[in-house]
């Protein structure tokens, strides 16, 4: 009986768990709460992939009103992989908060920390699995307050600052998100997707439709941080408490991915949206201009996390070349890079902040040496590192090795030629990791650390040793990717 | 209304900002009542004038009200705003006119609403019914941002001892 | 043992010695100890192949989807056997060597000496037996990785800058070059298996797409150290010997020129390229390589850089007589990865030998050491020799089959390239031998010292008499090259 | 403000007209214009109201900081619980329908209880919100 | 089409304009958030405006009219006016404690203070 309503309880369960939490006042229960919901909402992911993959499409009319009155959830082949990416990373963050949210956050407002976790992940999850465009809307603001407020939860002041404009940014975003979407509505006098791509077809081209794809298409990339709309990302990644970071990092931007590719391939239907307007090339450009140049502006930076974070925008590029691709193997590289990027991304601010849990500090300077004082720790960076160059047998290679077909198919080598080349730069700042802890003598702080607790570190390098584990075995991660590419491109839905 | 917020932009004394922006949310309210909207301009009066007024000014009192420097290089922002609008303009133009019932919204999806919504809900205020029921999800979402909302300024402003800030 | 496990074994060998390796790292004896068993137990793996294989036999393991449709596969052919042989069979000679070496110089990090080393000769087993262009980029990426810290095994900033061009080097080229042209040969043929007679045979290709794709793999393969991409060489030398001696002679190049043949013979096939023109730029490069780095090598007074440069001469020699494309200059070149192999770690030995007993780095330094190290100065003269070509040491044969196939292919200027660097190499080396044994000293060492440590003088005296008798025992790499370079 | 008379006086009169007309809007709701939303908005109007006439720590008497934390989170555990109801009762989440024999009446108590949840919600949030700013003020006088 | 048969329109993007521009042209935190929800409301009118009818009443259904504005619109902004007030609140927040941290809600001057922060060496 259960598993039919699982659409609705992946993203209730942890919605209830969040005022639960509230009443219960107490850290320690909190965090119970919280890593139970994730867990849970992690199983019922899973459980939904099995679903689709066995039943094809599943579709969950909320209140038992029929689409298009009622709201409605729809899982495919595409928003499970993504659903089990959000709760996946959720259910391995929330173990690992208990000692660095304490070590980082006040002990009056930890359970409030572990409510908003729990907010962020019915957020995502909402936005991951709703068939209806405003009801998007509405859970992207859910997630994204929450966000907000973790993000100044930092303990230096400027996560403050990061927060605000991120705020700003965000809210403007969503605002844009909202304008298109109501461009559309009133275009076709319906909210549900899937009625919407149905009904969009007899006033497909006019301009109403246009400015919607431009609204929608700034708005969700403010929320994806497609360079150059970028500028919020790096503090609020480097400054919100650790453990949160790494969940943010891994999912956020992930969906926002998601949501933009639901509405270009699923709404307005490959052809408009890359036909009307010329999003391919848009794409393109700014795609390599991310992978260039904020990878570049990774190598210079003098701090871990921020390292980390221009680095994810470089990353979010690859993605959206994938998507300018727009072929099979373009977007399956897509589709397997939100998988691959979100892990990675997500093992190397865990870790990271394992190193902040000991050395209070991730700037390169007091870095120096941590090889040695801290050997897992900084070996499982390593590790993230390699993956994020793409290092055959991690699981960034799978990436590469697709884009690079997607643009072969497409016949260009000149864009064949661009991950690889920007993947250099990736090797760059990670091996500026390198030498910092494994070649110059240890600085105070490092010479003092000790390795980082258990509990740190099974989650941590559990993700990290994922890079390596789907480096190998890509029958999972390339299976549903290819599935999601072939929903997409054949616009079944 | 244009004029209110004309002088929300020129003024830089935050005080008067503030109560402009007040003013500005009773004409909304208004407008929207002339537009039939009686439930959103009920609330809009409430909370842009009620709440949210009462918010800025007690972030007045706390943060000094005024406005410091003119505006640094306005012409980049405003390119960007009037770019935006411009889409806007260039979108609206094909929609269809005011007031028109052959729209879409007047054909699709709507008419079960405002038909059977008594009907199947026994509630006559159509928006209640929507809101409450065909659309609750929503509502509850809505509800969870509130929720959001207040934890979090109860996160942001319990007081707490400093530590560790402007480190 | 049956062949496929065989094959594993190979792998899981030297991977489970370095785990051993660290487990032991507080017991130095004990720890060698492990490193010369896993030394011989892989020789003893690869060796048992050898027999199949010559009976004919391809021994195969597939074991998993790396990607879909490409599995982690392994086949034994005989190009790959001969490669795992030499390697294998120099490791047991590099490790006792080393262990003269690093004692008698106190380094430090011997632990992660010796684990990274047993690592280097996994990755090189998986680089010889890869039945797919994919696996073997793993594993070619592996041995650029595991190396690393052998190169930089000092820490310093020296160490650490030529890390860095060391690194540099062998990943841009085959990130940027070589797994773009992997793709491509996959995207346009389907498969990335090799194949004898290639499989790029079929492929739809105009003949200047075919010139690209082959340069993308010749300059992708940096470690074959084609000009212009040779520079990590020389700036690898920051490293202890004993690496020095893995890089040259027992993995890294031999890796990359190993590669190049297989890439020529099993991806292109060398009758297909042997029609096209846009090719024969290859053989061009390759000569002016020989030359160039024959130049240098002989301008270089200090001694390993001398030797270096002379290595990054020595593979383009494989490369040419690959690119000649006729049977006979393939088997040269397939010799010449081992002669040249055993010829050259002789040559590092007795450097690291000098270096170890007399502090000495300079060729002009080296009056009349001939005196005080006998043992060494011999070895050194029989590798100069055996490099230079002259009878009866191994490397005359392999010049003799490239010769050979430079005749059957009429290429005249490949045979001069030969020629003249032959004189060049004999310019190189023949000096130092000179002034080792006929010059007076001129000035009296600091110390007064003998030869180098036992173990290090063994394993030069090995690896020089192996150069010396590999001709008369030369059947079986004959009989591998024969059947590698096919019909 | 604590001696102006005539303010407290009136404040006394019109605070539980305030509540009562928060009380209409809410069960009005369905035949006309409002709802849990703005109900819950006047009713916290009123409270504030009073904590301004008669001082924070008065208001904080009245309603103490750990109930309005708690009808923060109660109101949305009672919107969900209904839609859990729903799903217990057989239905889909948030189907009202099963929530009585009769599908209509099962809608108007779905619908009644939501709104409630909303009302209780929104008014406590506002009332703490309310309470954080001002709190934060006197701390500020202090500090 | 007339130009007032757009009119709404015309009003919705002035109103767009100047909320987007104060937002990003204002320095002053306070004032950036006042532009905001001016920015959001303007969309209310997007909304709401095409719902209305003329001669048709507003959406609670009585025996006596036949026409009624279209109510969907004015759902979907309540909850948009909900989620404005609510991101606004936790702006305000934020600006509270920024103003603590800071003793300013310039956004150059915070700058400003951050650079020198790090001239000093301090920092994340």
């Amino acid at each position: 009986m259960i598993g039919q309503h699982l659409p609705a309880l992946v993203v209730v369960v942890p919605l209830v768990a969040a005022p639960l939490i509230v009443l219960a006042r107490r850290g320690a229960a909190g965090w119970a709460i919280a890593t139970a919901a994730s867990l849970a909402s992690f199983a019922m992911a899973v459980a939904l992939l099995l679903q689709v993959r066995a039943a094809g499409v599943i579709s969950y009319a909320i209140g038992s009103w029929p689409p298009p009155w009622g709201i409605e959830y729809r899982v495919d082949a595409v928003n499970a992989f993504v659903l089990v990416l959000v709760t996946a990373l959720a259910a391995v963050v929330a173990p690992y908060a208990r000692r660095s949210i304490a070590a980082e956050v006040p002990a009056d407002q930890q359970y409030l920390c572990y409510a908003m976790l729990c907010l962020v992940l019915a957020g995502l999850a909402g936005i991951a699995i709703t068939g209806d465009a405003f009801n998007l809307f509405v859970f992207l603001e859910i997630s994204s307050l929450a966000t907000y407020v973790l993000i100044a939860l930092g303990r230096d002041r400027r996560a403050l600052l990061a927060s605000y404009q991120y705020l700003i940014m965000g809210t403007i975003g969503a605002t844009f998100y909202v304008i298109g979407v109501g461009l559309l509505y009133l275009m076709t006098g319906t909210l549900n997707l899937a009625d919407l791509a149905a009904r969009i077809g007899e006033v497909q081209g006019s301009r109403p439709v246009l400015a919607a794809l431009a609204f929608i298409t700034v708005g969700l990339c403010l929320k994806i941080a497609l360079f150059p709309l970028h500028y919020w990302l790096p503090n609020a990644y480097a400054y919100a408490p650790s453990a949160f970071t790494a969940f943010l990092a891994g999912t956020a931007t992930k969906v926002s991915i998601y949501a933009l590719l639901r509405f270009y391939f699923s709404v307005f239907g490959e052809a408009a949206t890359f036909g009307a307007l010329p999003m391919r090339e848009i794409f393109l450009v700014l795609s390599i201009a991310a992978m260039f140049l904020a990878s570049l502006a990774a190598v210079f930076q003098d701090n871990l996390k921020h390292m980390l974070a221009y680095s994810s925008v470089g990353q979010i590029g690859y993605i959206t070349l994938g998507i300018s691709l727009d072929n099979q193997a373009g977007l399956t590289g897509s589709v397997v890079h939100l998988f691959n990027h979100g892990i990675t991304k997500a093992a190397l601010f865990l870790l990271a902040g394992a190193l902040v849990f000991r050395l209070h500090s991730v700037r390169f300077a007091d870095l120096a040496g941590v090889g040695r004082s801290m050997p897992l720790t900084a070996a499982g960076i390593v590790v993230g590192g390699l993956s994020l160059v793409g290092v055959p047998g991690m699981a960034g290679f799978v990436t590469k090795w697709y884009l690079v077909r997607g643009a072969l198919d497409a016949g260009s080598w000149a864009i064949a030629f661009t991950p690889v080349v920007s993947s250099l730069i990736a090797l760059w700042y990670v091996w500026r990791f390198v030498e910092t802890a494994y070649f110059r003598a240890p600085s105070a702080a490092a010479a003092a650390a000790k390795e980082a607790p258990a509990i740190l570190l099974v989650p941590a390098l559990g993700l990290a040793f994922a890079c390596i584990y789907f480096g190998f075995d890509t029958s999972f991660t390339v299976g549903a990717a290819d599935a999601a590419a072939r929903t997409l491109l054949g616009g079944a839905r | 209304m244009v004029a209110a917020v004309a002088a929300i932009v020129v003024q830089r004394n935050l005080f008067a900002v503030v109560v402009l922006g007040g003013v500005y949310s009773f004409l909304m309210a208004s407008v929207l009542i002339a537009l039939d909207a009686v439930d959103v301009a009920m609330t809009e009066a409430s909370v842009g004038a009620g709440i949210s007024t009462a918010l800025l000014l007690g972030a007045l009192y706390l943060c000094g009200a005024e406005e410091a420097q003119p505006i640094r290089r306005p012409w980049l922002p405003l390119l960007v705003s009037l770019v935006t609008g411009g889409v806007l303009v260039y979108g609206t133009l094909g929609l269809p006119a005011f007031s028109d019932p052959q729209a879409p919204i007047h054909r699709h999806v709507v008419p079960r609403y405002v038909n059977d919504a008594e009907r199947e809900t026994g509630v006559p205020n159509v928006v209640t019914a929507v809101l409450a029921s065909y659309r609750g999800y929503d509502t509850l979402g809505e509800t969870t941002v509130v929720f959001t909302a207040g934890i979090g300024v109860i996160a942001l402003l319990r007081r707490r001892r400093r530590k560790g800030e402007g480190q | 043992m049956s062949p496929a496990s065989a094959i594993l074994a190979a792998l899981a060998i030297p991977t489970a010695g370095a785990v051993l390796i660290v487990a032991c790292g507080r017991a130095p004896n004990l720890r060698e100890a492990v490193t010369l068993a896993s030394a011989g137990l892989l020789l003893a793996t690869v060796a048992a192949l050898v027999g199949p294989v010559l009976a004919g036999a391809r021994p195969a393991v597939v074991l998993f989807d790396l990607l879909p449709g490409i599995p982690l596969a392994f086949e034994v052919e005989p190009l790959g056997m001969l490669f795992a042989l030499v390697a294998s069979g120099l490791w047991i000679v590099n490790s006792l060597y080393s262990i003269g070496y690093m004692r008698g110089n106190d380094e430090p990090h011997q632990t992660r000496f010796y684990a990274c080393f047993a690592l280097a000769l996994a990755a090189t087993m998986g680089v010889a037996f890869s039945a797919n262009l994919l696996t073997l980029f793993g594993f070619y990426e592996l041995l650029t990785l595991v190396t690393y810290p052998l190169v930089t095994h000092h820490g310093d900033d020296a160490a650490r800058r030529g890390g860095r061009v060391y690194l540099g080097y062998l990943m841009v080229t085959s990130i940027v070059f070589l797994l773009p042209a992997i793709i491509a040969t996959w995207a346009l043929t389907g498969t990335t298996d090799f194949r004898p007679g290639g499989i790029l045979a079929g492929a739809p290709l105009s003949n200047a797409a075919l010139g690209g794709l082959l340069a993308l793999y010749m300059f992708g393969i940096g470690k074959a150290a084609l000009m212009p991409v040779h520079r990590w060489l020389p700036a690898a030398m920051v490293a202890p010997t004993p690496v020095s001696a893995l890089l040259h002679a027992v993995a890294v190049v031999k890796a990359g020129v190993f590669v190049a043949v297989k890439v020529v013979v099993y991806v292109f096939g060398a009758e297909m390229l042997a029609g096209v023109r846009a090719v024969d730029w290859l053989p061009t490069v390759a000569g002016f390589t020989i030359v160039a780095a024959s130049v240098v090598a002989l301008r270089a007074d200090n001694l390993k850089r001398r030797l270096a440069y002379s290595t990054v001469s020595q593979l383009s020699y494989v490369v040419l007589a690959a690119a000649l494309l006729v049977p006979l200059s393939i088997v040269g070149a397939i010799l010449h990865i081992a002669t040249h192999a055993v010829g050259k770690i002789t040559l590092f030995f007795a450097a690291g030998a000098i270096y170890t007993a007399a502090h000495k780095t300079e060729v002009s330094q080296l009056d009349g050491i001939g005196r005080r190290m006998p043992w060494t100065m011999a070895a050194f003269t029989v590798g100069a020799l055996s490099l230079i070509g002259i009878p009866p040491a191994a490397g005359f044969f392999s010049k003799w089959y490239m010769v050979q196939g430079t005749a059957a292919a009429g290429n005249w200027v490949a045979l001069a390239v030969i020629g003249v660097s032959t004189l060049l190499n004999a310019a190189y080396f023949l000096p130092i031998v000179y002034a080792a044994f006929f010059r007076p000293e001129r000035v009296a060492p600091a110390h007064d010292h003998g030869e180098a440590p036992l173990a290090s003088v063994a394993a030069l005296v090995i690896t020089a008499a192996a150069t010396l008798v590999l001709p008369f025992f030369g059947s079986i790499p004959l009989a591998l090259a024969r059947a590698a370079a096919g019909p | 403000m604590r001696h102006y008379l005539v303010l407290r006086v009136i404040a006394k009169l019109v605070i539980p007209f305030m509540l009562l007309f928060a009380l209409y809007v809410q069960f009005h709701g369905d035949f006309g214009p409002g709802g849990g939303f703005q109900a819950g908005v006047i009713a916290a109007a009123a409270m504030i109201f009073y904590a301004i006439v008669f001082g924070l720590p008065t208001a904080r008497k009245v309603v103490p900081d750990r109930v309005a934390e708690t009808m923060v989170a109660l109101g949305v555990l009672v919107y969900a619980g209904v839609g859990l109801a729903g799903l217990v009762l057989g239905g889909n989440y948030l189907d009202y329908f099963v929530l009585d024999h009769d599908p209509v009446h099962g809608q108007h108590r779905g619908i009644f209880w939501v709104e409630a949840g909303v009302a209780i919600t929104v008014s406590g949030v506002m009332l703490k919100i309310f309470y954080m700013f001002a709190g934060r003020r006197s701390s500020r006088d202090d500090e | 089409m007339s130009f007032w048969s757009h009119f709404s329109y015309a009003v919705t993007i002035a109103l767009l304009i100047a909320g987007l521009y104060v937002v990003i042209a204002r320095g002053n935190l306070i004032k950036k958030l006042i532009g905001l929800s001016i920015f959001q409301t303007s969309v209310y009118l997007l909304y709401i405006a095409p719902g209305k009818l003329i001669g048709g009443t507003a959406p609670i259904v009585d025996g006596k009219h036949a026409v009624y504005s279209n109510p969907l619109p004015h759902v979907l902004i309540l909850t948009a006016i909900v989620v404005g007030i609510a991101t606004l609140a936790l702006g305000l927040a934020l600006v509270v404690r920024i103003r603590e941290a800071y003793e300013t809600i310039e956004e150059d001057e915070i700058l400003d203070a951050d650079r020198a922060a790090d001239r000093d060496g301090h920092g994340a």
